[in-house]
């Protein structure tokens, strides 16, 4: 149990991933030192402090994570270093003590997680990502809510890309395989054409196949001028594709680069890619 | 150790487990590997007794032990950890791995009210090897968190920690790398391969990350659309045609163009 | 226990203390009175549901079977009913049996024709079984109806019956238990619900067991009568020595000896739930709220836990219905509403706080105080705000009339205003 | 033997009646039931809010009976049940806002609002005593039978009459009518399809851009509009005393679940359910009989199988019966 | 105990609960007998009389009997006016009166159990016994000629008394009872109970309940099926709130009430309808006669000790002495006063027997053109 009184486990979902009720007091501060490369990026969560609930200890300390127009930037870094937390923070799901969140420029830091979707953020979480009790077709439908446009092509895509969703399109999400469930999770995120994309581990549990073709399909999002921010375990393949790379550590940047770069590096291979 | 014969699991119309049969040798650590939704899940489910078959039996060291209720199983050395994990998250990771061991005297009311002393003496015990178990999985300094609020692969640790509570016979692990940072996954291995060598028990291990499974794997069995499709080791599964292109693939197709 | 809770219960204290000094003492002890009963139930109910998660709705079931336990002991029993048709009447009920038995016996053993089996067997000891029980019934009920009609109890001492009461109920919950356990949350909820009815359907309806809706009334004491202290020189004499007036003191001397009865038993169940919620049983048991699944991994079976707790919490409220028929002295089986008897004693377990036991307890004093004091307190919202309106105003005549009314409304708004508060519970889980 | 007065009797005693207090039932459960489904928690103020809305419903019947305004041969009541709706909807609505959101937004536990609900229930509870007291009130009016039972004799020349009240008929018309809407909202419309997806998760419902006030919004004033039907349809069909409300509650909880939580067709089955057991039960076959066997036949006693005592607890047992096989219901509810 | 000038008197009636409707008019009775004391201002010493108000719920005995509690030891009550129903007012009696030894008269407790119960002679009760009722039901109904009756009771004591005492007299008389089926308040439907009740058959139904509880509730049922239309109803329905609702529909209907003769029961409503409320509901004209022989006690005796009231209720109740109907409090005082006796008669008729109960005259009536008209007395 967080240190919210007023919560009791049993029965609810991850309180931590909203903040219903939009936001805490935050201080809104202008970089601290990471500028110099963040400075023209699309999405910048800049300068994070903050944690979880009204009182809890800090996770993130002076942490930023940042994204360029239709680049790939993928954060790593071990268990409970902070990775989810910063990809929440960025969509404005926790209080931030102190940092700012701007996208294409604006300072979105006050807006609740709602209004950053209608300005075109997209977010797949790392758990509870899917619509357990709705269809596969249904799930895809409630990624394109914002959209007014007809998005049946892009449904098609997606059915393209995990073949076994056209399969189980009318059958309820929550009875399928964990693999399964991913796709469902990153094929929802997709429908809503986002122009900046956040994906929290989208390759866990996904067979090797499905892996690659995902990657590949993040590439070409990417290629279309999405900018694209994930957290990935599959490190080495992630990196491989990465314009650019953020290892995270106890909720501080540790290492920063482009991906090759990461890759390169002896310690970080040894520390946190499994050598 | 270990016989599946001809197990089939339905889901109204649809065949999750079609027809599997398999054999898992003692002492081994058997990998299953196979695409997304080929059943393995829910084969695990079926022999640990979570889910009933539709048909086919289950028989471990000769006898027959289909459909038994899992806590029966737990009490015959089955045991197993979960895809996600299910850990007791009001509880702190050490009350977690206390529970574990069965016959606790203070798991009886009487006892609780008139038979105090013998409860503490059991409880010192236990506590000692809890702490053991988790100084063996460098997790040391989590022991009075709790378990709900540890992080994604502590949990995953947590789990495999409350086999070694027990000696088990057989354990099956239900894809403890998903979401755990590689280095810490080797980490991992490492102590199932220990566990293998030192305390003798067996493995079946769900798992993607193919490394994993080369560290610590053979045989390695490869299933696809709730049958076996292939089993040997690992350089045979790699090399077999129908895996590839079911389950490993053959790489990135956009890799070059990365960064053009 | 928290400074907060303890915070609390002085409050609690406070709150009687008040009404002993400005209203009048026997009205202090006799909501502390039932307020200790109600303790009991919301434990009973707390050990359920904070202890394990299941969702009882069924309490008012279970108090009234510990009512009628109380009933079945203490009353005298009727020579000429089991004359009349005490012996036909047990053996209608052993044929009930037989046939259940038979019954369950004959599903496991057989697998071809089961079904059709069991439905003959099923009819033909239903048939035997009505055609020796009806005509014993009819003969028991005719026996002096308005005062008796029935077999009454065995005549001991009524202190027999609240572990008789807390068996039954026992027993009641082992049965459902068996049937029902498997279905969860709000689905068990109506399940409980629905034997709840049945339990009191059958108390109402079958008049040969304790009288049915026409009451039990005058249930033995475990305590002096207030009229014999009164007629007892030496009590008198000791009063006024002090003195008090003899009725008053009367009054107050039997219903401090209820409150001391009841305190003993709240506080050994308080002990022994503190106690095993302490050890690995506890620990077992909040294993098993947390995570059922990996708790039947882990080799726990869920499901005797689950009937272990289902059975004991439902005994308490057993026993604290045979207390509370001893208390009021009769069994008026009408009165046994789920508004009550279920509604209002979840209320306590929640607004105490659910999963602890000290929780439980002051929900139930607390809420029962408000309950009683509400009808009051009601009434002087009311004057208060007719205060400033004109004598014959149409509206002031309404709303006084309408004063009634506000004992529930009151109820609400201090549920609603507790809960803003502490909506986990004035004394939370840890 | 006489097959068709044998039919009709049954009909008249068994058929019709359940079919009309099942219908009841089921508008009840809807309300209930969509609650539960979308905002997740079984909510005990839902008999005094179908009660408050047949109050405002009726006090503005009784105005328009004044005013000499009708619809006759259908009651005046429809033509009040807008004002009487749009008063519900304001009432749930300002309830929500003070008393619900509050613990939505702490993310309480489905426990903790089944108790505020009842807080809320006594008050709505002594608020509608307040107002119209704890009387009988009548307000039907317009032709009370489509057929009545004397009519129907004279026509046929059948010994047994068959009654149908106009109100019977409007309730289970009604009933067919909103289930079928229920249904097509949620599943097809996207106002529908987003309430659904709040209520299998919040958080992620907010991650796709829905905006849960404006859900939870909808939910109430269409629980306000079945509320307000429900109850009025009912007052007419039986009478309007505030404290049957209260006691309605338990029959259609027992619909809702056991329909299966959450599923506006397991409202209607289960609301069917019940009300079948209720009058199916303990109905005395014996004019059923006396009609259909030959004379020497004809039952000497009541041929009843149980007697109406026992008519709830005898529904209760089909209902645990039913969740023993389907342990979530007819229709595959949710649980929380 | 002891000597007084102001004195309260403790209303206690089921203000919320299931009976809650038929509440108010019985206290309301009472209510308008003490103003009417008070009013004379011929109370003994120039006293002034207070009623206090408490809620009895008719199913908690528990809140009724602390609800006593408080009106006795807190609000300083000197006799009970009440409880409604039998189930609490046994427990409000055993529990808070005796004890205290006050004076509790029940307006409408009918429970035959009350009879036994131990009551030092402290409880009265002015609810004719349902014993007597069935008899004086089975002659009225031979009277007209029906031999074959079905038969509903409200399950509580008071219907099943009812019932069961209506059905051995009705049998000994040679009719046949063709089912005897119970219904229980409030509840939502009579469908079940009519589709059994229609099936077994009979002339008329016999409604053993309440006319604002499941007894209209079934014989809406029932004539709206077309199953009955002739229904005989004993005290619990016959008051106006029945023919308000089914108004010429119940032509032919009849029954009995236990009532005084014509005039005073008629006045007795007048003055309840000048004052605002139903005289003519179930048990008001109990309300105020519980009240006045409480208070003419008080007066007679000029003391509040239960003992010494109770004996006194005797004799004021039975006579002899000079017939006092409702209205004439003021003139009961002052004869009572002057030294001399009474008969009190009220507006139920009140004439106690035994261990304290009515034994209740019965007034027959008839449904005509949607009216109770009045036809004879037994
Ligand atoms: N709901 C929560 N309440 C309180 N603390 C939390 C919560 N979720 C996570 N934490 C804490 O925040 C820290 C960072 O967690 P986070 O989930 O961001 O890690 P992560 O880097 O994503 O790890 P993983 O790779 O395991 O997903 C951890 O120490 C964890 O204990
Ligand atoms: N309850 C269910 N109802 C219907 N279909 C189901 C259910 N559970 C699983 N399935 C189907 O059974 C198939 C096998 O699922 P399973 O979880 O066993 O896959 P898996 O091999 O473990 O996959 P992954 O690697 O993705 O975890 C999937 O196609 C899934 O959709
Ligand atoms: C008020 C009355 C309806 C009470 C009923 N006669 C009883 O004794 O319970
Ligand atoms: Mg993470
Ligand atoms: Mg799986």
């Amino acid at each position: 149990m967080s240190g919210n009184p007023y919560q009791d486990d049993r029965g609810n979902k991850d309180a931590t991933i909203t903040n219903p009720s939009g936001r805490g007091e935050i201080e809104v501060s202008t970089g601290t030192g990471h500028g110099s490369h963040t400075a023209e990026a699309f999405l910048i969560g800049d300068s994070m402090t903050g944690g979880y609930g009204k009182s809890g200890p800090d996770i993130l300390h002076d942490c930023t994570v940042a994204v360029n127009k239709g680049e790939i930037a993928v954060i790593v870094g071990p268990n409970g270093a902070g990775k989810s937390t910063a990809m929440k923070a960025t969509f404005g799901m926790l209080n931030l003590r102190q940092g700012s969140v701007r996208l294409d420029g604006e300072d979105i830091t006050g807006l609740t997680p709602q209004a950053r979707v209608v300005k075109g953020m997209g977010f797949v979480p790392q758990t509870h990502n899917i619509f357990t009790s709705m269809s596969v077709q249904e799930n895809l439908e409630m990624g394109a809510f914002i959209r007014t446009d007809n998005f049946k092509t892009t449904m098609e895509q997606v059915f393209d890309l995990f073949p076994i969703l056209r399969d189980k399109r009318n059958q309820p999400a929550g009875e399928l395989s964990g693999g399964q469930r991913q796709q469902v999770a990153v094929g929802r995120a997709l429908m809503t054409q986002p122009k900046v994309l956040l994906l929290d581990e989208p390759t866990a549990g996904v067979s090797p196949i499905v892996m690659d073709e995902l990657f590949d399909r993040i590439i070409e999002v990417a290629r279309t001028g999405i900018s694209i921010l994930m957290v990935e375990q599959n490190a080495r393949q992630a990196l491989e594709i990465a314009d650019k790379g953020y290892v995270l550590v106890q909720g501080a940047n540790a290492h920063t680069g482009t991906g090759k770069g990461l890759l390169a590096d002896e310690e970080v291979r040894k520390s946190f890619l499994g050598g | 150790m270990i016989e599946v014969h001809e197990l089939h699991r339905h889901f109204g119309g649809f065949r999750a487990v079609d027809g599997a049969s398999l054999k898992i040798a003692p002492g081994s650590i058997t990998g299953l590997i196979g695409p997304n939704g080929a059943g393995k899940s829910t084969l695990f489910n079926v022999i640990a007794g979570v889910l009933p078959p539709t048909s086919g039996r289950v028989v471990m060291d000769g006898e027959d032990i289909t459909g038994l209720p899992p806590h029966e199983l737990f009490h015959k050395g089955l045991l197993r950890t979960f895809q996600i994990a299910h850990e007791f998250g009001s509880m702190t990771c050490r009350e977690n791995l206390m529970m574990v061991p069965a016959g606790q005297s203070g798991e009886q009311l009487w006892n609780t009210w008139f038979g105090r002393k013998r409860i503490a003496d059991e409880e010192r015990a236990l506590r000692a090897k809890a702490d053991e178990v988790l100084e063996f999985l460098t997790i040391s300094h989590i022991a009075d968190l709790r378990a709900g609020e540890v992080s994604g692969g502590q949990k995953k640790l947590l789990e495999l920690g409350r086999t070694m509570m027990v000696d088990a016979k057989i354990v099956f692990l239900d894809e403890v790398g998903a979401g755990v940072n590689r280095t810490l996954l080797y980490t991992i291995a490492d102590a199932i391969k220990q566990l293998n060598e030192e305390r003798g028990y067996t493995f079946v291990v769900i798992e993607h990350d193919m490394e994993f499974i080369g560290r610590i794997c053979d045989p390695v069995i490869c299933m696809a659309e709730g049958k076996v499709l292939a089993e040997g080791t690992l350089d045979e599964i790699k090399a077999n045609e129908q895996v590839i292109e079911a389950y490993l693939g053959t790489g990135l197709k956009n890799k070059d163009k990365v960064g053009a | 226990m928290t400074m907060r809770g303890a915070l609390y219960f002085a409050l609690v204290a406070l709150a009687l203390l008040g009404t002993g000094l400005f209203s009048s003492w026997t009205v202090a002890l006799t909501i502390l009175n039932m307020g200790l009963i109600s303790a009991i139930m919301s434990l009973g109910v707390n050990l359920q549901w904070g202890y394990a998660g299941l969702f009882n709705v069924g309490v008012a079931g279970f108090v009234a079977l510990g009512g009628l336990g109380a009933v079945l002991m203490s009353m005298s029993p009727v020579g000429e009913a089991w004359s009349a048709g005490g012996g036909r009447l047990v053996l209608a009920l052993v044929i009930a049996l037989g046939t259940l038995v038979g019954a369950i016996a004959l599903w496991k053993r057989l697998s071809r024709y089961r079904v059709p089996a069991l439905v003959v067997l099923l009819l033909v000891g239903f048939f035997a079984y009505r055609a020796v029980f009806d005509p014993a019934v009819e003969a028991i009920e005719a026996v002096d109806p308005s005062v008796t009609g029935y077999l009454g109890g065995l005549g001991l001492p009524v202190l027999f019956g609240w572990p008789f009461g807390a068996l039954l109920a026992a027993g009641a919950a082992w049965i459902v238990g068996k049937t029902a356990l498997g279905l969860r949350s709000d689905y068990l909820a109506i399940a409980t619900l629905g034997i709840a009815e049945i339990v009191v359907a059958v108390l109402k309806n079958e008049d040969w067991l304790a009288r049915g809706v026409k009451n039990v009334y005058g249930v033995p004491r475990p305590v002096p009568y207030e009229i014999d202290l009164q007629n007892s020189t030496r009590f008198v004499e000791w009063m006024q020595n002090w003195g008090f007036d003899p009725v008053v003191g009367s009054a107050v001397v039997v219903k401090l000896c209820y409150s001391a009865l009841f305190l003993v038993v709240l506080l050994a169940l308080i002990w022994m739930a503190e106690m095993a919620l302490r050890s690995p049983w506890g620990r077992l048991m909040r294993a098993i709220r947390d995570n059922e699944e990996a708790a039947e991994a882990m080799g726990k079976d869920v499901t005797r836990r689950h009937l272990q707790i289902f059975v004991l919490g439902s005994a308490v409220c057993g026993l604290a219905g045979a207390m509370m028929v001893t208390l009021d002295g009769q069994l008026t089986p009408g009165a046994y509403q789920p508004l009550r008897f279920t509604f209002l004693i979840w209320v306590m377990v929640i607004v105490g706080g659910s999963g602890n036991n000290w929780g439980a307890v002051l929900g139930g004093i607390l809420i029962w105080f408000f309950w009683v004091q509400v009808e009051p307190m009601g009434q002087w919202l009311m004057q208060a705000i007719t205060a400033g309106m004109a004598e014959d105003s149409d509206l002031r005549s309404h709303l006084l009339d309408s004063a009634a009314h506000m004992r529930l409304l009151t109820m609400g708004l201090v549920l609603l205003i507790v809960l803003r508060f502490s909506p986990r519970g004035l004394i939370p889980e840890k | 033997m006489d097959f068709l007065n044998a039919l009709v009797a049954l009909t008249n005693f068994v058929i019709i009646p359940a079919t009309a207090y099942g219908s009841q039932l089921a508008l009840g459960a809807l309300g209930v039931t969509l609650i539960y489904g979308i905002l997740r928690f079984s909510n005990f103020a839902h008999g005094d809010t179908m009660a408050f809305g047949a109050m405002v419903t009726i006090l503005v019947t009784w105005a328009f009976q004044k005013m000499g305004v009708s619809i006759a041969p259908l009651p005046t009541a429809l033509l009040a049940l807008p004002f009487g709706i749009a008063a519900t909807a304001a009432l749930v609505i300002g309830t929500d806002r003070a008393v619900y959101r509050f613990y939505r937004e702490k993310k309480a536990a489905p426990v903790t609002l089944v108790i505020v609900s009842m807080g809320v229930m006594f008050v709505m509870n002594g608020l509608v005593r307040f107002i119209i007291g704890v009387d009988d009130q009548r307000f039907g009016d317009g032709a009370r039978f489509i057929i009545s039972a004397r009519d129907f004799k004279e026509m046929t020349g059948l010994r047994e009459g068959l009654a149908i009240k106009t109100s019977a008929g409007l309730t289970i018309i009604t009933a067919v009518i909103v289930v079928a809407a229920l249904f097509w909202f949620l599943n097809k419309t996207r106002t529908g399809k987003s309430m659904r997806a709040y209520s299998d998760n919040e958080d992620l419902a907010l991650l796709s851009g829905i905006n849960p006030e404006r859900v939870v919004m909808v939910t109430w004033l269409i629980v306000a509009a079945l509320a307000t039907i429900a109850g009025t349809l009912y007052g007419l069909d039986k009478s309007f005393k505030p404290f049957t409300y209260f006691q309605l509650l338990l029959p259609i909880f027992a619909s809702a679940i056991v329909g299966g939580l959450g599923n506006p067709l397991g409202a209607i089955a289960g609301g069917f359910l019940i009300a079948y057991s209720e009058v199916a039960v303990t109905y005395a076959w014996k004019k059923v009989l006396t009609y259909s066997l030959p004379e020497s036949f004809a039952p000497e006693g009541l041929a009843q199988l149980l007697s109406t005592d026992y008519k709830h607890a005898v529904s209760f047992v089909i209902l645990i019966i039913v969740l023993l096989f389907k342990p979530t219901g007819l229709f595959k509810g949710k649980s929380v | 105990g002891g000597h007084m000038k102001d004195v309260t008197i403790g209303v206690l009636v089921a203000f919320t609960g299931p009976l809650e409707s038929l509440a108010p008019p019985i206290a309301e009775g009472a209510e308008l007998a003490i103003k009417e004391v008070n009013d004379s201002g011929k109370f003994v010493d120039g006293g002034v009389i207070t009623p206090v108000r408490g809620d009895s719920t008719c199913v908690d005995a528990g809140a009724a009997t602390a609800a006593a509690e408080r009106l006795i030891t807190a609000e300083g009550a000197s006799a009970i006016m009440g409880a409604m129903c039998s189930g609490a007012t046994g427990a409000v009696f055993t529990n808070v009166s005796r004890p205290n030894g006050i004076l509790q008269i029940s307006p409408s407790a009918t429970s035959p159990g009350l009879t036994a119960l131990e009551d030092d002679n402290l409880f009265f009760r002015l609810a004719p016994s349902d014993a007597r009722q069935g008899e004086v039901m089975t002659d009225v109904i031979m009277d007209k000629g029906f031999k074959e009756v079905a038969l509903t009771y409200t399950n509580n004591d008071y219907g099943k008394g009812l019932a069961d005492s209506f059905q051995s007299a009705f049998e000994a008389a040679g009719g046949t009872v063709t089912i005897s089926a119970a219904h229980e308040d409030g509840k939502s439907d009579y469908s079940a109970e009519v589709g059994a009740l229609a099936s077994a058959g009979g002339e008329v139904l016999v409604v053993a309940g309440y006319a604002d509880q499941g007894g209209a509730g079934v014989i809406q049922a029932a004539l709206d099926s077309g199953a009955f239309d002739t229904f005989v109803l004993p005290d619990g329905m016959v008051t106006s709130a029945l023919t308000d609702r089914f108004g010429a529909d119940l032509d032919g209907s009849f029954g009995q009430n236990p009532s005084a003769s014509g005039d005073a029961a008629a006045s007795y409503e007048q003055m309840a309808e000048a004052a605002g409320f139903d005289g003519s509901s179930p048990y008001a004209k109990e309300g105020y006669d519980s009240a006045a022989l409480i208070m003419l006690a008080m007066h007679a005796t000029g003391s509040t000790e239960g003992k010494v009231l109770a004996e006194k209720v005797w004799e004021l109740a039975n006579g002899p002495g000079e017939k006092i109907y409702p209205g004439e409090l003021g003139k009961a005082m002052e004869i009572l006063s002057a030294g001399g006796a009474i008969d009190y008669e009220g507006a139920s008729s009140v004439n106690l027997i035994g261990p304290g109960e009515a034994s209740g005259s019965y007034r027959e009536i008839v449904v005509e053109g949607g009216e109770i008209k009045e036809v004879g007395f037994r």
